[in-house]
């Protein structure tokens, strides 16, 4: 029996956890099978939830977040028997799939598009904490906007220092119209339940929103210029499916095999335009052949094209 | 069938208040056993007993404060049913308790209406209760400010405040609980005018005091409690002061102090030029010059709140003051980092705070670890690091074993001793310390005839010792009984000296109302003009 | 005075709230469609059931043991002090610092070393909300909430900035070098022949927090600093009075309650994760407040209530971990068990008081009735 | 700083500020009554469950209101029993009323959802919207007063209006009724009261039920208002804000209404980094720009506010004999 384990977002996060556990749902739902779960209340928790599982014959074990790497990284070899895959992270073991997502290069693309769906030429950037993954985020991000129009202004937005950062959509309201009143006319929000208040202040002031992690384009059709699709659950499924003797070693989710996108579907067919269409697709073929190489915020701690 | 038929006895009338046979118990203590009492319309009847002895309770009980656990009450000869404070109110009695019951930052007018408002808006209730007000001061001379905070006017004051509470409410019957505790003569002596004046209208007057005095003055009837029973009924004309202490106390009581004239040594005090002024930016004390001996006490006289509270705490290193304080010689330091309780304790300063309550005392320590209090650091309850507590009550058993405390014992809580034992206990360790000058203020506030015959001989005692003592008191008997030397103070300042055997209380009072042309015949009016003007803040006093 | 007997106030009336308590949470638990014995049952085997279980419930109590103490000795001195999470966050720092940089050849000198670090940095921390409520009279639940905040952002820039390693994706320090690590109970108790779990995270810390509870216990009660502190809490004028000085107190009070916080870092962030994460203290200084007023500020009262809400940690996380429960539930059943044991433990009391007072026998006539008896 | 830029601070100030001010009047009505409440944060977070669900399930965000409210008394009246009927601890009910509400949001969400501790997202009549006053649209192109009024003034939910009223009505059933002259005694010598024949526990039973009324707007307000559906945790510690809002004011219901607002344009301020950055000519660093309101507050109460002196009977349970 299969286990996944979530990070302390718990897993109805509307996005990554939540993403996580989809694909666990369809695998479970095609094969019939059962997994284990469990939300996690407290850091000392991850060690005990992975050994846990491991005990008990759970197998594979697959959590998420970058937040179990250094624990995982201990307790794998006490489990020699039992696969683990992990995402978000890379834990070099032999017992460990490590999936890494470009979400650098899935923020370019929506990047991209917010530049060319930008009327005024300045766009928003709404983070959740201030943590180097979110920095990844808005770098990529500003990247795919200034390639599209450098003279385009973007604006980034921090909530908050504490956790509930992730849980304050009042606050990501009064973000967005901050970065309204600045002029941002498309603002992308990487925040978790922060981001709930964004994308719906977005839709009640008329501008546009970009989802993140899931597809969220159906929160409110028509009003969602589109969503930075990180598909955590294919990650899932995968090893679910995949399952106890799986393949290990790194996985690196990109543009390249469709680990992140921008998520086209009937609410946000009539805001993107054919041709915007084509020149999103055309980078992201540049992307994927490697001719086209976004800046990855952690690869140096810096971002050339946006100021933290 | 009415309360008079049941007893047989021949009545002109019914009585104002019947209790029959009221019992309250507090957990396992039972504070009022089977009591029962008459008070006839149009008289004051007096309540005296021990600390603890239960009066406050059975008044508590009748005003619907507390609820007895037997008994009946009977109102003009109906049979009351008093659930609720609001069904004594409309039974029209009247209390004033013996701890205040006023919100100290509320308006005088505001505190007279809580509870006796017509209306839901409160402006018609003010104007009316403004209108009664100055009726109400106009017929008994019971002069307020209506719009000044309760937390500023004297406690004289906010005796008047809760008086005018109960005529407000139209009481017939009126309840005080010790309400001279905190007046000066002059006060009490005008609250006695308003009692009979009111007596005169047909009221009813309970009367609880520790003061046989007062009893002796003003009360028709008086009943004696004892640990909770009524012990006695008696018509005032036909007692006297001894007979009374002694059905209180169940020995005889010397009503007097009994001293040989003293002898003074070296200066022990030498006090010049001493000022003060509070958080507030009024000059408390305004330049007081004073000297105590060694062997003598020097009584001080005064109207509550006019400095004498200020000259205790300066004096005791919990005040900041300017001027020179010299003790044997030396001078201290009145601001500062060396300027603090413990300081003054190792210059053999002991004092025994006003208000036993809020300073003298934790409510919650027991015995034991009030024994400690201030002494706390000393070399003698230490062991090693830490405290030597077996030490501390080793100690405490014997102090309260010479100053009779009871009960007993050192491990209870001291808000569960009465006021006196609270007092002694305070007494203990400050005299025990054998300082060389001791400040007392106010020592038998509250507290019963049997432990002030203890704590004057007490006093007496310490300065047979030869050491010097400062006492502050509002009580002139007890300064007149006391002192070896006697100064007023007045608005923060030293109104003059008077040598006990050559002074009375007219001239104290007159000197304590700022008067210092004392031969002259002063009229009421302008004495209260005076005392309004120093009231000044004495809250704290209450 | 009492009217029941001790025993029946320590014992009888915290169980029984606790069962009323344990009751209404078997509803709420069948309410969603669970069976509330089952979950019972593995909350207890699997918080108290094995020295694993005992492992982490111990881990647990131990954090709140010290955020306990620490909201005690200020509430002694009638301070309210908020601040706890904060103070923690910055003893985690301290701790961080101490692992870090300073080459320790042993993990007992470097346990002593980190907590004093946590220590210092957590008394700091609560040393500026006292000085300003001592000196500028600024009511110090208002600044210890607000540096409860000053405090994450604190942490979260020193850790995005400066304490991460380069191109670490987790905003965390370091991992500590191997000579800080911390015994947990498995390698203490080896010796002595005890069997121990070995993937339990408690360690050394706590036995440290025990004798901290003792040490305070003595502090309280049996100090003459400890004296000063509650007789200031009980009344300041007294306080005035007898010498003792509220700017004094207030800071010393302060400075241990910070102090005690901020050691509550060598527990989770030396002894557990072994390295400084963004979201180590995890609300353990408000579980504190709880803690403190349920264990009525004693040390030792802090000492069962932490037991007792390390026992709804690691049996919540059992329920977690084997059924769909959902976590909430067990933050439901917290605040059950502290709202009856802690705030309407007189609904239980109340009857049970009148019931001692029928079958106490009555006062032998001769005992002077009025006198308070003992 | 342009005066637009100025206006759309000062909305934001308003926006911000409406759930504080709730709750901090609601805390006043109680602590003024004797009853200290760290329990505000809880009542909130239910109220906005509560509306957020019943105006989801009905449609009708009054109902959802008035569902909001209930939950909100609901919690108040368990913090009457323990803190007034049993002479409970405050501050131990108020942060179990806290953990409560927490748990059972996301419980009983997840039950009647299935979204994950969230509801459905709020449309058209189940949620409030803005109005706009009369006026607005004719004045908005006139300088300086246009943009005041239609944007400021203008355009805020129903409930901002209705927390703004509190303000003045607070102070006139404090100062100005019967009701109020007690409640203001009650919570500084209930003795008083009570020997004035006045029940003690009834007026703070009363103090508590308005002050559950008050935060039951604020989190409907937070949940149907200012957003469209309820996330868990969503109150993200206002009550606390709250809280030291009312000591801030020491506990008065004008300088509750500064309070608050100066902790929203705080807030506002936050959202702003590139004001700040224009009017003191430097990029404040991102944590800093997050803990600026806090230490701001910090330096204000220790530079400007002298010490706060509360209610005195507060916290203390009203007992007359043991
Ligand atoms: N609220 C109370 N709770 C418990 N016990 C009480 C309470 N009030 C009084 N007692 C007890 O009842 C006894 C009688 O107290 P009461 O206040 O009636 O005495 P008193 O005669 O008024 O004394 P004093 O002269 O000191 O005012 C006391 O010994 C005390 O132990
Ligand atoms: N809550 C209480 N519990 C126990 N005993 C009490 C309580 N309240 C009062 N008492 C006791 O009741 C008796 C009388 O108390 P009371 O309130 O009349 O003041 P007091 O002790 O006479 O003080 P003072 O003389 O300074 O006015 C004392 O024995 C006091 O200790
Ligand atoms: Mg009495
Ligand atoms: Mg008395």
């Amino acid at each position: 029996e299969p286990a996944l384990i979530f990070d302390l977002g718990g897993k109805f996060d509307k996005s990554f956890n939540e993403a996580a556990f989809n694909g666990a749902k369809r695998w479970a739902d095609e094969t019939g099978n059962t997994f284990r779960e469990i939300e996690l209340q407290s850091e000392a928790q991850r060690e005990q939830a992975l050994r846990r599982f491991a005990e008990a014959g759970s197998n594979p074990i697959v959590m998420t977040g970058f937040a179990f790497g250094d624990i995982l990284n201990q307790v794998a070899p006490d489990y020699p028997d039992t696969d683990f895959a992990i995402i978000d992270m890379v834990v070099d073991q032999p017992n460990v799939r490590s999936v890494v997502f470009n979400e650098h290069e899935g923020s370019y693309l929506v990047g991209m598009m917010a530049a060319e769906a930008s009327k005024t030429g300045t766009v928003g950037f709404i983070g959740g904490m201030d943590i180097p993954l979110i920095r990844k985020f808005a770098c990529g991000f500003a990247e795919g906007v200034k390639a599209v129009n450098p003279d385009a202004t973007v604006i980034a937005n921090m909530t908050g220092t504490t956790p509930a950062a992730w849980n304050d959509p009042v606050k990501g309201s009064e973000l967005t119209k901050a970065q309204i009143s600045q002029g941002a006319d498309v603002v992308y929000a990487a925040a978790g339940g922060t981001g709930v208040g964004v994308l719906q202040t977005a839709a009640d002031e008329g501008i546009l929103s970009i989802g993140v992690d899931s597809n969220q384009n159906h929160l409110h059709p028509g009003k969602v210029l589109t969503s930075m699709t990180k598909r955590v659950d294919n990650a899932v499924y995968q090893a679910f499916t995949d399952g106890a003797g799986m393949e290990k070693g790194f996985n690196v989710m990109g543009v390249a095999n469709e680990g992140v996108g921008f998520a086209m579907d009937e609410n946000n067919a009539d805001l993107v335009s054919a041709e915007m269409k084509a020149n999103v697709e055309a980078a992201a073929a540049k992307i994927a052949d490697g001719s086209l190489m976004v800046h990855d915020y952690m690869s140096d701690d810096s971002c050339p094209v946006l100021d933290f | 069938m009415t309360a008079n038929d049941s007893r047989g006895q021949p009545e002109t009338a019914a009585p104002a208040i019947e209790l029959k046979g009221i019992s309250k118990a507090f957990g396992p203590v039972q504070a009022n056993k089977d009591i029962s009492i008459r008070v006839m319309p149009g008289t004051i009847h007096g309540i005296i007993g021990e600390n603890g002895a239960g009066k406050s309770t059975l008044m508590s009980i009748l005003y619907g404060f507390y609820k007895a656990d037997a008994g009946e009450i009977f109102i003009a000869g109906r049979k009351a049913n008093i659930t609720d404070s609001q069904a004594a109110i409309a039974a029209g009695i009247g209390m004033v308790f013996q701890h205040f019951k006023l919100v100290e930052n509320f308006t005088v007018l505001e505190n007279i209406i809580l509870g006796a408002e017509d209306g839901w808006k409160l402006r018609p209730s003010l104007n009316k209760a403004r209108k009664s007000l100055v009726e109400l001061a106009k017929d008994y001379g019971l002069n307020v400010e209506p719009d000044a905070l309760v937390q500023d006017i004297g406690v004289g004051m906010q005796q008047r405040v809760e008086i005018l509470k109960a005529l407000y409410r139209q009481a017939d019957i009126l309840i005080l609980d010790e309400p001279t505790g905190v007046l000066t003569p002059a006060e009490a002596d005008q609250l006695f005018r308003i009692l009979g004046r009111l007596r005169s209208e047909g009221k009813t007057i309970i009367l609880i005091t520790h003061k046989l005095r007062e009893i002796m003055e003003i009360t028709d009837t008086v009943s004696v409690m004892r640990r909770g029973e009524m012990t006695a009924t008696v018509q005032t004309a036909e007692t006297s002061p001894a007979e009374l202490a002694e059905l209180m106390v169940g020995r005889k009581v010397l009503l007097r102090v009994d001293k040989t004239p003293a002898t003074p040594g070296e200066v022990v005090l030498d006090v010049k030029n001493l000022k003060v002024v509070d958080d507030k930016g009024v000059e408390r004390l305004r330049g007081i010059n004073l000297n105590v001996r060694a062997g003598e006490v020097l009584g001080i006289a005064g109207v509550a709140g006019n400095g004498q509270s200020e000259l205790l705490e300066v004096l005791g290193g919990y005040q900041d003051g300017t001027g020179e304080v010299r003790v044997n010689g030396q001078l201290i330091d009145l601001t500062g980092k060396k300027s603090d309780g413990q300081s003054r304790r190792a210059r053999g300063i002991a004092h025994v705070p006003e208000d036993r309550q809020r300073e003298g005392l934790i409510m919650e320590y027991q015995a034991w670890e009030n024994t400690a209090f201030g002494y706390h650091r000393d070399p003698a309850y230490k062991s090693g690091i830490l405290m030597d507590n077996a030490a501390i009550r080793a100690d405490t058993a014997e102090k309260m074993e010479r100053f009779d405390v009871r009960p007993p014992n050192p491990r209870l809580e001291a808000k569960n001793f009465s006021g006196g034992n609270q007092q002694k206990l305070v007494l203990a360790r400050e005299i025990e310390r054998n300082p060389d000058l001791l400040l007392i203020g106010q020592p038998t506030r509250g507290v019963d005839i049997g432990a002030i015959e203890f704590i004057h001989q007490q006093i007496v005692a310490l300065r047979d010792q030869g050491k010097a003592i400062l006492l502050v008191s509002v009580e002139l008997e007890e300064i007149l009984a006391l002192s070896d030397r006697i100064a007023v103070m007045f608005d923060g300042k030293i109104m003059g000296e008077r040598l006990p055997d050559q002074t009375d209380e007219k001239e104290l009072g007159l000197l304590m109302a700022g008067i210092t042309d004392t031969d002259r015949d002063h009229s009421v009016e302008e004495v209260e003009a005076n005392l309004a003007h120093a009231g000044g803040d004495t809250s704290k006093e209450v | 005075m009492d009217v029941m007997p001790k025993w029946a106030e320590v014992i009888l009336v915290p169980l029984i709230s606790l069962l009323l308590a344990a009751a209404l949470s078997a509803l709420v638990i069948l309410a969603i469609g669970e069976d509330p014995v089952a979950a019972v049952k593995m909350m207890v085997t699997g918080a108290l059931g094995s020295t694993y279980g005992w492992g982490y419930t111990l881990y647990y109590a131990t954090n709140f043991m010290f955020t306990g103490l620490a909201v005690a000795i200020a509430f002694h001195a009638r301070l309210f002090n908020i601040g706890g999470e904060g103070q923690a966050m910055l003893g985690g720092l301290g701790v961080a610092l101490a692992c870090l940089y300073i080459p320790w050849p042993h993990w007992s000198l470097a346990l002593i070393g980190a907590a004093v670090m946590a220590g210092l940095f957590g008394a700091v921390w609560a040393a500026i909300p006292a000085w300003l409520q001592a000196k500028r009279g600024s009511h110090i639940v208002i600044t210890t909430i607000m540096f409860n905040f000053i405090a994450a952002a604190l942490l979260n820039y020193v850790l995005v900035n400066l304490l991460r390693p380069r191109g670490q994706m987790d905003p965390a320090t370091a991992r500590f070098p191997e000579a800080t690590n911390l015994p947990t109970l498995h390698e203490l108790l080896a010796p002595l022949g005890i069997e121990f779990s070995k993937s339990a995270p408690a360690n050394v810390s706590f036995l440290v927090a025990v004798a901290a509870c003792f040490v305070l216990w003595v502090l309280i009660w049996r100090t003459r600093l400890g004296y000063e502190i509650r007789a200031y809490g009980h009344s300041e004028s007294a306080a005035k009075y007898a010498g003792i000085s509220p700017v004094r107190i207030t800071m010393i009070a302060m400075i241990i309650s910070g102090a005690l916080a901020g050691m509550m870092a060598i527990n989770n962030v030396m002894g557990e994760a072994e390295r400084l994460v963004l979201n180590s203290t995890e609300g353990a200084g408000f579980i504190g407040i709880a803690v403190a007023l349920m264990g009525r500020s004693h040390p030792l009262g802090v000492f069962f209530s932490a037991i007792l809400f390390g026992f709804l940690y690691q049996g919540g996380a059992e329920l977690a971990l084997w059924t769909s429960i959902p976590r909430e539930l067990i933050v439901v059943i917290q605040a059950l068990v502290i709202l009856f044991t802690g705030a309407l433990d007189n609904m239980v009391r109340m009857p049970l008081e009148r019931f001692f007072l029928m079958v106490r026998t009555p006062p032998k006539p001769e005992r002077k009735p009025v006198e308070p008896a003992e | 700083m342009d005066y637009m830029t100025l206006i759309q601070l000062l909305d934001s100030t308003v926006r911000l500020a409406t759930p504080l001010l709730l709750a901090c009047l609601a805390g006043l009505f109680s602590e003024r009554a004797g009853i200290f409440d760290i329990g505000l944060e809880g009542k909130m977070l239910a109220a906005a469950f509560f509306s957020a669900a019943v105006a989801s399930l009905t449609g009708s965000v009054w109902i959802g209101l008035l569902a909001g409210i209930a939950a909100s008394m609901s919690l108040a009246a368990l913090h009457g029993v323990a803190s007034i009927t049993f002479r409970g601890n405050q501050l131990i009910s108020g942060v179990a009323i806290n953990f409560l509400a927490a748990g059972l949001t996301v419980l009983i969400a997840q039950d009647w959802f299935s979204q994950g501790g969230r509801t459905p997202s709020l449309m058209g009549g189940a949620r409030f919207e803005g109005i706009t006053l009369p006026g607005a649209d004719a004045i908005a192109d006139v300088p300086v007063i246009g943009p005041l009024y239609a944007e400021l003034i203008s355009g805020h939910s129903i409930l901002v209006y209705m927390a703004f009223a509190a303000v003045p009505l607070t102070w006139w059933l404090l100062y100005r009724t019967r009701f109020g002259l007690r409640l203001r005694a009650v919570g500084e010598n209930p003795a008083a009261v009570d020997t004035a024949g006045v029940s003690v526990v009834g007026l703070r039973y009363a103090a508590v039920a308005i002050c559950g009324v008050l935060c039951g707007i604020a989190g409907a307000y937070l949940s149907t208002a200012l957003q469209a559906g309820f996330v868990k945790d969503m109150s993200a510690g206002r009550g606390f804000i709250a809280l030291a809002a009312l000591i801030f004011a020491k506990w008065r219901p004008w300088y509750a209404l500064w309070a608050t607002l100066l902790f929203g344009l705080f807030g506002a301020l936050e959202t702003r980094p590139d004001v700040i950055e224009n009017v003191i000519g430097f990029k404040v660093q991102g944590q800093l720009l997050g803990a600026l309101p806090y230490l701001m507050t910090v330096v204000i109460l220790a530079g400007f506010v002298g010490k706060a002196i509360p209610p005195r009977a507060g916290g203390e349970p009203y007992v007359k004999e043991r």
